[in-house]
């Protein structure tokens, strides 16, 4: 029964998908600049799992090289980002995204 | 050296007050009262010697042949109009600069004595040679384009002069005025030029000339009209005459040279030059004739009652060249030139006189305040009587002939309505010039300080201010804050005698008075209509050699003719006679003027015609310039550009209220984003 | 004919100047100034090597240098001078020393940028006068603007801020749509010939068989926007008032001396030969606006108050004249075109001199501050008296010749128009006589009394526009003959790519090119002569 | 057994990044975070990507989390947050964006193009004589991704110095805290 049921890379792409659409509500609703951090983390994630899926679907090991890229990314955007947070909260002691708004037009 | 030869010389007769005007522009100051003056007369005297000899040249030629063009150089190659700076010498405008130089002279030779003291004289006498060097090279030019530069030339060395005194509020709106009303003539002078060259692609005299003869009636009809523009600008006929009176503002002897004797005639010297285009319009003509005729008289009913004595002689000044202009429309060139020449001694003399007379009065112009001053000024009083007889066209003085002969040429060119006019219109000549005479010379004297006192009273005006202003009178020359001309309906001015009594003026201006009055007895001989004496016809036949002018065909009928015009005149100086016989009996009051009443107003005001024009001016006419200037360029145009940007800055604003700061607004614009790039891919990319 | 590349020199020289300026030490301003006279001084030196070494009997561009530059867009580097760019280029030369020399004492502050800017402007339209590649001609086209922003911004009075935005944005406005229509002309010739090119000679000798009716019109009217905001034709001219008013004087003379000439110089470069019909046919459009211009500026001009406005509208009028005789359509016409803009730098750049000169000494332009200044500054008034003049177009000076061929050309071709704009001679001497005597007549009082005359760098610096004034018055035929050629060109050109036919005065024979000269090589505009 | 795995772990992943998204505590997200990052790890390893896993626990569970709890910590920020929303719309909006982008998503991946496209040649998952499964991956990073893998290491040299600029302390005093003595 079991056996007879695989799990084709179509459940993984919903399954990323789904990972993404998470990370993108909690981007979008969330206003702790730490929090919305971790969601594009999340939707980051969701793209690996992407990649992944696909090179085990097209048996080509270009998807996982690309994760690494991914991965650098992420982690410069990381180190920078959390860089930046503490440069603001030294100054301003706010938390929140909707505090930051000295650009607005 | 031939005489040809000579003739090619001919450009040295302006180049001698030209190079006199560039060296008292440099050096002027340096050089300093008299002596600028005298470097200015000695150059006009050499040029007076040197047209002599250019006259002599062509006096020993056949008549035939008493024409030369000396080319000096190309100035305008343009496409195939190639215009050369080139001289004329010929019996026309050899005349005139017999005139120019030799009137000029005079001229120059009283001016440095009426202009000692000023401290700008160096600058004054640079003018008067550039107004010479411009008056020679208009009359000298072998081409139309050439005598718009000399045209051009005494143009701006008339409004220089008029505001030469430019401190007065009076001389620098003259000058203006003089300028901009001499522009509108311009333009048709321009015109004129544009359709010579589009019709015949040359501007030359001789071959212009040459080319009126087969060209059609409409076109030789437009040149000779749009011609006759710039003369009506530049010689003050109706409609653009205004200017004239106004010019009196500068220095007397401006006045004599500029505005009677010698500028004013070059649209007479035009209408010669381009005779072959009026010859083949007889329209134009008629209107030339009518115009003058019109202007004679209208002109010299506006004399009548000026209480200003330079305005009177600007009026006559009008009436005169409308006598000119008179005899150009009847084909009478030589007659009209002959006037010229009397006209310019006469009238030279006249304002010569008058500036004599202001010259013993502290400036003052003011008819009606003077009287009774030939006792003290004997030789003005003298040569201003003569000249006085020449214009009012008494026999044998020169202004008999040369009137006589414009009448005459009008009546026997059938053109009786013209002749008409011109004779009613020696009444005036007669009546205008006695009165200014009789005002003048004789009466009573109304300069005294009884009078003064009187007049204090009815001027309301204080007498000169004491020693301050006369520190800026010295300085300067003359006084800026006294503004000398007399218009009708002012009351009369104060006299102005600086507590000594009038005299008469030094030699050096009395001089040439004399000899212009000397001029004016025996001027005539150059053309008395006998046979054997008309010199100046047969001088002038070459050059309008085709127009053959009328001739009386008896001698019973030219004299009848000429007992028409002395009696009319005569009627004139008797009316004037009964009226002012004592002069003045108060300066306030003129009888004359209280006999005419409302037509005396008007008349007195030259017809309202200047003071309409500057009504409109400066009503309509500015209030156009405004609204152009006001609702349409700074208003429309302007505002049109300028909203535009508001219109961008607007938008922005609004737009602005997007960027609110909010990141995680931004946010859901990326999300937008992306979800509509997925439908682009569900919707396209996956055919 | 020497290889020396004269014309990349002449645009050379004051960019290297500007450079030079730049990395001198900013401390000793006389070194600097000394530097920014000598490379503009050369720059004229050039320019009258150039006039004496141009050949009047040429009718196709001289000196012409070709090199390869942008291949992969087939722009090339292509300079060469013709009759109708070698007075804007001797124009443009003497302007800038001269501009320099009246900015020794005012503007005084930062004499460095000053020279820096102005070296770099008169690069700009050297390279606008002589480039034949249209890309090429656009990029100094653009280049122009920045050093002018900076002028105006950076030594202008009161209100240069806006003026100096104004500038930017009315001209920038109009060049976009130039380049739009360059690329648009270069593509269609690339989809017609094969050939991507913007070679102005390669375009002129195909655009006028290549291109259909209506594209030619909408092309010429692209290249109208840019010309015609600069020439400034109404009702686009408002941006010049204020510009004026606000400029430094150097930057007004150079303004009105020579930019203002790049929208003529552009419609008789460029439209004539890439848009032949739409030359010919707009004809009438483009006169009523000069004529407009004509009467408009000058009634406009004799409402100001501010003597720099009555001088910048004059500008208005005056190149109204210039617009006419263009599209007289006539050789004549042409030649008055030509002239006028070799006359008007003369003397509006002098009129601007003096008007600074008054400036520095009463620190306003407004007429009620002034009067009487005769009395105290004679020799000023002379000259400025002599500008006047020859502004108005007095016979004798330079304005004269150009205002009455043009006009001489219209009638001979549209009378009516001719006739209209001879009405702007009588405006121009209300206006100009209206200012003098409210500034130089009547009774000085106050300050007016005591203002210095000139000193001797000021006579310097008008004497010498004055003087070429009354020479080309009295001696026009140095510049007719140079030009006239290249006119010639024109018509022919006009001629044989289109059905127009020159009206001309009675008895002319038809306009030709000097012998030896085909129709087909005329069409070519020169290609491959040396 | 992959099949009873991936829904363990699917599940995981899912439920725990909801948890990142609903947690009110900072530290708690933190927490699920490292969660789904280790479920996904584990997913990998279904899909033969045994080095692309290991890195995910050891760069992201390991280094990037840490990273982040240390910054929580440094700036006491572990308080619960406030979920009012202070911005209209913007929950709603956000929910239905997302609601939107999934099911875009989801239809596309269920479509030809996005499945059905042929890869490149290159080093497949199996086969050939390409060894391990590092061995692949560092077979075509350091020949086909060359490039951009220099590139990478440019953009981590630029993030290291950029975090360590933005970082340091300026010597700035930072604003004074508002107080009741002070505020207007």
């Amino acid at each position: 029964m079991i056996g007879a049921f695989t799990i084709t890379p179509s459940y993984y792409l919903v399954l990323a998908a789904v990972l993404f659409g998470i990370g993108a509500v909690g981007l979008l609703v969330r206003r702790n600049v730490l929090v919305m951090f971790m969601c594009v983390e999340l939707m980051l994630n969701a793209v690996n799992l992407t990649f992944v899926a696909f090179a085990k679907a097209l048996n080509d090991i270009a998807g996982q090289v690309l994760v690494f890229f991914t991965l650098v990314v992420a982690a410069a955007e990381v180190a920078v980002g959390l860089a930046i947070i503490v440069a603001i909260f030294r100054r301003r002691r706010a938390a929140t995204a909707d505090d930051l708004r000295t650009l607005e037009g | 050296m031939n005489a040809r030869d000579l003739l090619g010389l001919a450009g040295i007769i302006p180049l001698l007050p030209l190079v006199g005007a560039a060296l008292l522009m440099a050096f002027g100051r340096r050089l300093g009262s008299p002596r600028a003056g005298w470097l200015a007369t000695g150059l006009m005297a050499v040029a007076f010697a040197w047209s002599v000899v250019e006259f002599a040249a062509l006096l020993s030629l056949p008549p035939g042949a008493r024409s030369h063009v000396s080319i000096i150089f190309t100035w305008l190659p343009a496409d195939q109009l190639h215009v050369n700076v080139g001289f004329l010498a010929d019996p026309l405008s050899i005349t005139w600069c017999l005139l120019v130089t030799g009137v000029g002279m005079l001229i120059h030779l009283y001016a440095i004595g009426y202009m000692r003291g000023d401290p700008n004289v160096g600058r004054f006498f640079a003018y008067f040679n550039l107004f010479a060097a411009s008056m020679l090279i208009l009359v000298l030019a072998s081409n139309y384009l050439l005598t718009f530069l000399g045209w051009e030339g005494v143009g701006l060395c008339s409004y220089l002069l008029i505001s030469f005194w430019f401190e007065r509020s009076t001389a620098a709106l003259g000058g203006k005025k003089a300028f901009i009303y001499n522009r509108v003539g311009d333009f048709g002078f321009m015109l004129a030029m544009f359709l010579l060259i589009a019709q015949f692609g040359t501007l030359d005299y001789g071959a212009t000339g040459h080319a009126a003869l087969h060209a059609s009636g409409g076109i030789t009809t437009a040149v000779a009209l749009l011609l006759f523009l710039g003369c009506v600008g530049k010689s003050a006929q109706i409609p653009l005459f205004p200017w004239l009176t106004d010019a009196m503002e500068g220095p007397t002897p401006v006045s004599a040279l500029i505005h009677a004797a010698t500028m004013v005639t070059a649209g007479v010297f035009l209408i010669c030059r381009a005779h072959p285009f009026f010859d083949a319009s007889h329209s134009a003509m008629t209107v030339v004739g009518w115009i003058g005729a019109a202007t004679a008289l209208l002109a010299g009913t506006m004399a009548v009652l000026q209480p200003d004595l330079k305005r009177v002689l600007a009026y006559s000044t009008i009436s005169q060249l409308g006598y000119m202009f008179l005899a150009l429309g009847t084909g009478a060139y030589t007659a009209a030139v002959f006037f010229v020449l009397m006209h310019a001694f006469y009238k030279a003399c006249l304002f010569l006189g008058a500036g004599s007379v202001l010259h013993a009065n502290g400036e003052n112009q003011d008819m009606r305040v003077m009287g009774a001053l030939r006792r003290f000024m004997p030789f003005t009083a003298g040569a201003m009587v003569v000249a006085w007889l020449a214009i009012a066209g008494v026999p044998p003085f020169a202004g008999f002939w040369s009137k006589d002969g414009v009448l005459e040429a009008a009546y026997l060119h059938h053109d009786y309505g013209i002749w008409a006019v011109g004779v009613v219109a020696t009444i005036m000549t007669g009546l205008y010039m006695t009165r200014l005479i009789l005002l003048t010379f004789f009466g009573t004297e109304h300069w005294r300080p009884s009078d003064t006192a009187a007049m204090a009273a009815v001027t309301g005006g204080s007498d000169d201010e004491p020693d301050g202003h006369a520190d800026i009178e010295a300085e300067l020359g003359y006084d800026p804050d006294y503004l000398p001309t007399v218009v009708y309906g002012e009351p009369p001015r104060t006299p102005r005698l600086h507590d000594h009594e009038p005299h008469e003026s030094p030699g050096l201006i009395v001089l040439p008075i004399v000899t212009l009055a000397l001029l004016a007895i025996v001027g005539g001989l150059v053309n008395i209509p006998l046979h054997g004496f008309t010199h100046l016809d047969s001088w002038l036949e070459p050059v309008f050699r085709g127009v053959t002018p009328p001739v009386a065909e008896t001698f019973a009928g030219a004299a009848a003719l000429s007992a028409t015009a002395l009696g009319f005149g005569v009627v004139g100086i008797i009316v004037a006679f009964v009226f002012y016989r004592r002069g003045l009996p108060s300066p306030a009051d003129d009888p004359l003027r209280a006999r005419l009443g409302v037509v005396g107003n008007v008349v007195g005001h030259g017809y309202y015609y200047d003071d309409a024009i500057s009504k409109a001016v400066d009503g309509p006419v500015r209030a156009f310039g405004t609204f152009l200037d006001r609702d349409v360029d700074q208003r429309v145009i302007d505002g049109a550009v300028n909203g535009i940007g508001h219109l961008v800055r607007r938008a922005a604003e609004g737009l602005r209220r997007a960027q609110d700061g909010l990141v995680r607004r931004y946010a859901i614009g990326i999300a937008l984003g992306a979800a509509a790039l997925l439908l682009f891919f569900l919707a396209y990319a996956g055919r | 004919m020497t290889d020396f590349p004269i014309l990349s020199a002449i645009i050379a020289t004051p960019l290297i100047g500007a450079v030079v300026v730049v990395l001198l030490p900013g401390r000793r301003p006389e070194v600097i100034k000394a530097v920014g006279y000598g490379f503009s001084v050369a720059t004229l030196g050039l320019a009258c090597w150039l006039l004496a070494d141009f050949s009047t009997k040429k009718v196709f561009f001289q000196f012409v240098e070709s090199r390869p530059w942008l291949p992969s867009i087939g722009s090339r580097y292509i300079v060469g001078v013709d009759g109708i760019s070698l007075f804007m280029i001797l124009a443009t030369a003497l302007l800038i020393p001269i501009g320099l020399l009246a900015s020794q004492r005012y503007p005084a502050q930062r004499p460095k940028a000053f020279t820096a800017w102005f070296l770099l402007l008169e690069f700009s339209l050297m390279g606008i006068f002589l480039s034949l590649d249209l890309i090429i001609f656009f990029l100094f086209w653009e280049i122009l603007l920045v050093p002018m922003y900076f002028l105006i911004q950076g030594w202008g009075h009161e209100r240069r801020q806006y003026a100096a935005t104004k500038f930017f944005i009315y001209t920038a406005a109009g060049s976009s749509l130039m380049l739009a229509c360059t690329l648009i002309l270069g593509f269609i010739h690339q989809s017609d010939t094969g050939v991507l090119s913007f070679d102005y000679r390669v375009l002129a000798a195909w655009s006028w068989h290549g291109l259909s009716g209506t594209t030619e019109v909408l092309l010429f009217l692209g290249f109208l926007a840019a010309f015609a905001i600069k020439v400034p034709l109404v009702p686009f001219h408002t941006w010049l008032a204020d510009v004026h008013t606000e400029a430094p004087t150097a930057g007004s003379v150079v303004l009105a001396g020579v930019i203002l000439k790049m929208g003529a110089y552009g419609l008789l470069r460029f439209s004539f030969e890439l848009f032949p019909h739409a030359s010919v046919d707009l004809a009438p459009l483009l006169l009523t606006l000069g004529v407009i211009g004509i009467l408009y500026g000058a009634i406009v001009a004799a409402m100001q108050k501010n003597l720099k406005r009555i001088i910048a509208y004059s500008s208005i009028a005056h190149m109204g004249f210039v617009i006419v005789g263009i599209f007289s359509l006539t050789v004549i016409g042409l030649d008055g075109a030509v002239f006028t803009m070799i006359s008007h730098p003369l003397t509006t750049g002098a009129l601007f001199l003096l008007v600074g000169m008054l400036y520095e000494r009463r620190h306003s332009y407004q007429l009620e501050d002034y009067g009487g200044i005769w009395r105290s500054a004679p020799i000023l008034t002379a000259m400025f008296l002599a500008a006047m003049f020859a502004g108005i177009g007095l016979p004798g000076f330079s304005g004269f010749i150009g205002e009455f061929l043009s006009l001489a050309g219209t009638f001979v071709s549209r009378r009516p128009w001719a006739v209209a704009g001879a009405v702007g001679v009588i405006l121009a001497a209300v206006y100009m006589l209206w200012a003098f005597q409210r500034t130089f007549m009547g009774k000085p009082s106050g300050i007016n009394l005591k203002l210095p005359d000139v000193s001797l760098r000021e006579v310097m610096v008008v004497a010498p526009l004055l003087a070429l004034s009354l020479f080309l018055g009295l001696y026009p035929k140095l510049a007719i003959e140079r030009i006239e050629p290249s006119l010639k060109r024109s018509i022919v050109n006009l001629e044989l790519k289109t059905h127009f036919r020159e009206k001309r005065p009675k008895g002319y024979a038809p306009t030709k090119l000097p012998g030896g000269v085909s129709d087909t090589q005329s069409i070519q505009l020169g290609r491959g002569a040396p | 057994m992959t099949v009873v795995l991936f829904f363990i772990f699917g599940g995981l992943t899912l439920g725990a990044a909801l948890g990142v998204v609903l947690a009110r505590n900072p530290v708690h997200s933190a927490l699920f975070l490292v969660l789904t990052l280790v479920s996904v790890a584990v997913l990998f390893l279904l899909q033969d990507a045994q080095l692309v896993a290991a890195v995910q626990i050891i760069v992201y569970a390991g280094a990037i989390v840490v990273l982040f709890l240390f910054v929580i910590m440094l700036l006491g920020v572990d308080r619960p947050e406030n979920f009012d929303e202070p911005l209209r719309f913007q929950r709603p909006v956000a929910l239905g964006l997302g609601a939107v982008v999934l099911a875009e998503i989801l239809f596309l991946a269920g479509h030809r193009w996005a499945t059905g496209a042929k890869t490149a040649h290159g080093v497949g998952l199996t086969g050939g004589h390409f060894g391990s499964n590092i061995e692949r991956v560092a077979r075509v990073m350091f020949t086909d991704f060359l490039w951009p893998f220099q590139v990478t290491a440019v953009l981590l040299v630029i993030a290291v110095v950029g975090s360590v600029v933005l970082a340091r302390r300026s010597g700035e005093r930072p604003d004074p805290i508002p107080t009741e003595e002070s505020a207007p």
